[in-house]
């Protein structure tokens, strides 16, 4: 919120299944390169609000925004799929389990969307995927499958692959909670390396050591709504509510026993 | 031998397809009639047992008299020489010739055939005649699917049983053309029954005389084709 | 379209849909049969019997039904093998048919979650006590839908045994073309009831299905 | 009678010739019910309600009717409407169009059942609707599926036997008329069977090959 | 080890796959009411350890007594079943992925086996029922049916099912880590409740903070080979070898972040 126009911006995100309220009126300015990290116990609409960001789940109510670009438009079926389809293009997003595609070697993994969207030549998407696998890490299993590769590996080749499509924002919905945790640490880090090139994203995540050490700015949601918000040195140290307060002792509980 | 066992059964099971009219076909009340039923029935009734009749599948329907599903075919089965050579015939109960039809308009003599696709019934006797003459065969299950074939033009002539092949275009309004000017041979169509039954043969074949012969024959077929047939 | 034919035939076409219903009901119970043997013999422990088992769905499925039913039927009194032809219609439709249903059982079983059948195994239950109380209640729901796959193509191959002299649906539709050269009529009426026939087995498949997943 | 063989020799080429013809009517009607497959699996899952539905009872008359009756409509009835196709074409669209709906089943549930993820990571990257299917989720599907859709292409082999009806002299009606030459049946039909289960052994084969290969990338 | 004969014995275990030695001369002896945590990397070896107590997985080479009855007797087919069968209604074991049986409502699940095997009147088996799933919680969910519970419910009626065998040991194979956090803590819980009782328990696990806090005694496993045993401050604050080291910084690192 240190610019005049934030980069992201969500007003009054409302969103229900059925009867089900499961976003109630959150708002959220993220500036460009801000890192932000979401937390909060099950259920409580962080995944939701995630993949309401690239309209997976669509708003029932609110409005989105990226740059100057509302994302979530109200037009025509045809309309519509172009629009969204160019919206999401700019947005990278990484999913808590990797989403790979498992007939496809990891190389074509992440040429896939270039090719087709950019239409890139084989040569240029091949140099492309390169120089993203190299960034995490994974240019030598270029021509694995990702069946043959490690919890840790294949949410490395998920982020090439996000990369590849040189999105203006990263959004990360629990990235190293399927893995084991020997394996977190390779993918941390890798986030990490975008956080220190100034890559805007949302991240959400259990970790709160994590958030700590690479976040600006930490949400604590329940139920639908942010009840607390500002820098991790408060949050985590210092909230002022009390559910927050339970939160962390329950989930520190949980975690360390 | 098999004579005895079908007096001791009191009852004789006679084989046909059941879709050869007017030889043997359904009624409309779903009853096999005909001249061969008749003709069966008239020869039981003279053996003193009952007749039962079994519909089968031209195919198979010597497959079955051979595994002993019933005692005879009585349908309209030609007499060849391949065919004596597993099973024995009585008869002939009638005679027919070997007919080729094209539309009006089509082929018109037997020199164009070989150039000429030729339709016919799958194991009918015309088969192996037309293979034989080297002509472009098709072959099919039945009267029916001929007739079709060559109202389409996907064939050009067929070749069949002339009584059968005419009474059928008579029933669907169809008006084909016979080609007059080939050599055409006369067939007997016979009972036939497993071989090495003699007595069986004898008795059948005592019937069959003694109806040509009393004038009930002749009842049968006027009756069911509209004049003698012998 | 000649209607008033096809109505004064039609009830003979319903006496034949009788025998075809007739025919896949006893077919299908000695397919069951054969199929309950079948996978058991694959299952077994004894190298011999689950060649056996292998062999049979083999050569069942590996050959075409109407060839096993020629064999059954012309080939069989060369053995001894004395049958009318509805008896050898449903035997050999049946086995035929037994051989698919096996794999249909036995796939459905193997796909049980493994660690069902050790979970009940570290409580101590039998190898079988484990199958009939664990395994097997849950692969029957698995095999439902499978079950009435081969139900259908089972009802439709029942025209086969029109080769065999068995006047059933089909064989009373080619009957009635010979007779009367109306053969899209009389293809339509027993199209008709097969799809009739099918479309209730298919309801019954579905209403067994739901009713096992209820829980 | 007892069994003579020695019948067989005389009529070994009219059986094998046979045999070709079994083999290219399977061949051809197994590629027009794979690709026919996909096409109609697609077609049930996304397609708007109008085209559904003619495809729905469509694909339930291929499914509630004897193969015999379909073959039988394709070649004598579409020639009544003026469309003319010959025997062997009337075959392997017969037989192709009725295991395509066998095989959209398959392919149906297969579909759905690759994981959600998979096409909502392609539509995170921007890819459209069709993208996503025709890269992502169909090559899956179709993976997922082969040993199923393999075991139709053999029972297609075998219902090949049924093209006969429509006059094509494929294995079946070769021994057939064999066996109105010989009056052999035994014989004919047991070399027959044994040829069938030939060519099914060898389609068995090659489907063990093509899952192993597909094993490999799982 | 402060009795003459352990309670649980495994000599000189050894178990290949094909070519692949998974086993390589496992050597512990656990006392009646030790309990004892298994850590170790992926693909070390700990499940099929654990397997191999109860026979599932059986040994390639070596022995594996409980109390004076060796489990992985070489028998004729016959015997050997009704051997085995005994045995393993002696040890319980409790699986990552739960394994209840979904046909089945949550008593019939308790219920099952010790109506069968041990042929107690519905009576007797609902009381037993009852008693279990009061004690891990989940009495009022004994008419639901699995598909109806979350993860941590349905492993404590995993539990319940096993303790309804009155088993002389238990055996948890990474009970929790099919869990979300939050709900690692209630089978904690129940499992440290068990501790309390002095339940024989044998626990694979990646959780150090719980295997801390109720086992006696720890063993560091890989490749195959036990590297290190000891006391849990030993092994946790002070280990002598350099993978336990390794494995441990490495597996914090993940954990903490
Ligand atoms: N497609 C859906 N239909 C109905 N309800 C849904 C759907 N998706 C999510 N929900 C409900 O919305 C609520 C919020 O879900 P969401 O996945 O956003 O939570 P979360 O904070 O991401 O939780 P977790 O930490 O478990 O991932 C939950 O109660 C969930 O059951
Ligand atoms: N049935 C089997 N066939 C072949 N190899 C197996 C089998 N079961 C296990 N293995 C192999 O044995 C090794 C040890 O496996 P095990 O499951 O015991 O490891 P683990 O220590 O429990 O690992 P994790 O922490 O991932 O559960 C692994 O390399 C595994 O691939
Ligand atoms: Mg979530
Ligand atoms: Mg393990």
């Amino acid at each position: 919120m240190s610019e005049q126009k934030p980069f992201i911006d969500i007003r009054h995100a409302k969103k229900s299944f059925g009867t089900l309220e499961v976003l109630k009126d959150i708002n959220l300015q993220v500036d460009r390169g801000q890192i932000v990290a979401i937390i909060g116990p099950s259920g409580s609409g962080k995944s939701t609000l995630l993949r309401a960001i690239n309209d997976l789940d669509p708003l029932t109510g609110g409005e989105i925004w990226l740059e100057d670009k509302q994302i979530n438009m109200d037009l025509p079926h045809g309309q519509y799929e172009r629009h969204i389809n160019k919206v999401r293009q700019e947005i990278g997003m990484v999913f808590q389990h990797f989403n790979l595609f498992p007939h496809l070697k990891v190389r074509e993994n992440v040429t896939l969307a270039p090719k087709m969207l950019k239409g890139l030549s084989d040569a240029e998407a091949n140099a492309l995927a390169e120089e993203q696998l190299t960034k995490v890490g994974m240019i030598e299993r270029i021509d694995y499958y990702p069946s043959q590769l490690s919890g840790g590996q294949k949410q490395r080749v998920a982020i090439a692959r996000a990369l590849a499509m040189k999105p203006k924002v990263m959004l990360f919905d629990e990235a190293t909670s399927a893995l084991d945790p020997e394996l977190v640490e390779e993918v941390n880090l890798v986030m990490k390396q975008l956080a220190e090139e100034h890559m805007t994203m949302i991240i959400v995540t259990h970790e709160m050591g994590f958030a700590e050490s690479v976040c600006d700015r930490v949400l604590f949601m329940d139920q639908g709504v942010v009840v607390e918000e500002g820098p991790p040195e408060v949050i985590f140290r210092n909230p002022k509510s009390e559910r927050t307060q339970n939160f962390l002792r329950k989930h520190l509980a949980g975690q360390h026993a | 031998e098999e004579l005895g066992k079908i007096k001791e059964a009191g009852v004789i099971r006679i084989a046909m397809s059941g879709a050869y009219p007017p030889f043997n076909f359904v009624n409309d009340s779903n009853e096999v009639v005909g001249f061969d039923p008749a003709v069966g029935a008239e020869i039981a009734k003279r053996m003193g047992v009952e007749v039962e009749i079994v519909t089968t599948a031209w195919d198979g329907i010597i497959g079955g008299l051979l595994a002993n599903k019933y005692d005879a075919i009585v349908g309209s089965m030609s007499i060849t020489e391949e065919r004596q050579q597993v099973v024995d015939f009585v008869g002939p109960y009638y005679t027919t010739k070997r007919a080729i039809f094209a539309k009006p308009g089509g082929i018109s003599s037997a020199a164009e055939l070989s150039e000429a696709k030729v339709g016919l019934t799958l194991g009918e006797t015309h088969e192996a005649w037309a293979r034989e003459m080297g002509y472009d065969v098709r072959t099919y299950k039945g009267l029916p699917e001929l007739l079709l074939e060559l109202e389409h033009g996907r064939v050009d002539v067929i070749v069949n049983d002339s009584i059968a092949a005419i009474l059928a275009m008579k029933e669907t309004g169809q008006d084909y053309v016979m080609i007059t000017d080939f050599e055409t041979e006369e067939f007997g169509a016979g009972i036939a029954i497993r071989k090495g039954s003699p007595e069986l043969a004898a008795a059948m074949q005592g019937a069959l005389d003694a109806m040509m012969e009393d004038g009930t024959y002749l009842e049968i077929a006027n009756k069911w084709v509209g004049g003698d047939i012998r | 379209m000649d209607y008033a034919l096809m109505q004064r035939v039609f009830p003979f076409f319903l006496d034949a849909a009788w025998i075809t219903i007739l025919l896949s009901v006893l077919t299908a119970l000695l397919g069951v049969t054969c199929a309950i043997l079948g996978t058991a013999a694959r299952l077994s422990r004894f190298p011999l019997l689950r060649f056996l088992g292998a062999a049979y769905v083999s050569l069942f499925r590996g050959t075409p039904a109407l060839i096993q039913l020629f064999i059954l039927y012309f080939g069989g009194p060369q053995i001894g093998i004395q049958l009318d032809a509805f008896e050898a219609g449903v035997i050999g439709l049946g086995v035929n048919v037994g051989a698919y249903m096996t794999e249909t059982m036995r796939g459905a079983i193997i796909s049980v979650d493994k660690g069902q059948g050790e979970a009940a195994r570290t409580l101590g239950m039998s190898k079988w006590q484990a199958m009939r109380n664990v395994v097997l209640p849950q692969a029957m729901r698995l095999m439902i839908r499978p079950l009435g796959v081969n139900l259908n193509t089972l009802i439709k191959s029942t025209a086969l045994v029109a080769a065999i002299s068995v006047v059933e649906l089909t064989y009373t539709a080619q009957r009635y073309i010979g007779s009367t050269y109306k053969p899209f009529e009389m293809f339509l009426i027993a199209g008709l009831l097969y799809m009739i026939i099918i479309y209730v087995v298919g309801l019954a498949v579905t209403w067994a299905d739901r009713k096992a997943r209820l829980n | 009678m007892g069994l003579d063989f020695s019948v067989i020799p005389k009529y070994l080429d009219i059986v094998l010739l046979g045999a070709l013809w079994t083999i290219a009517i399977t061949v051809g009607a197994a590629v027009v019910s794979f690709f026919g497959g996909i096409l109609l699996a697609v077609i049930a899952l996304y397609a708007p309600a109008v085209v559904r539905w003619p495809f729905r009872v469509f694909s339930f008359l291929f499914l509630g009717t004897p193969l015999l009756l379909q073959l039988f409509l394709i070649y004598f009835g579409l020639v009544q409407i003026g469309v003319d196709v010959p025997a062997f074409v009337a075959g392997v669209i017969g037989l192709g169009l009725h295991f395509a709906v066998y095989n959209s089943e398959l392919f149906q549930a297969s579909i759905l059942a690759v994981d959600k993820g998979q096409i909502e990571a392609a539509r995170t990257l921007g890819l459209s609707r069709m993208q996503a299917l025709r890269k992502v989720v169909v090559p899956q599907a179709v993976r997922d599926v082969i040993p199923p859709i393999g075991n139709n292409m053999i029972a297609l082999l075998k219902d090949s036997a049924l093209v006969s009806v429509i006059g094509v002299s494929e294995l079946t009606l070769s021994a057939q008329r064999a066996i109105g030459s010989t009056y052999r049946p035994f014989e004919f039909y047991v070399l027959v069977a044994a040829i069938y289960y030939i060519i099914n052994l060898g389609m068995e084969a090659v489907l063990r090959r093509v899952e192993r290969r597909i094993q490999a990338s799982k």
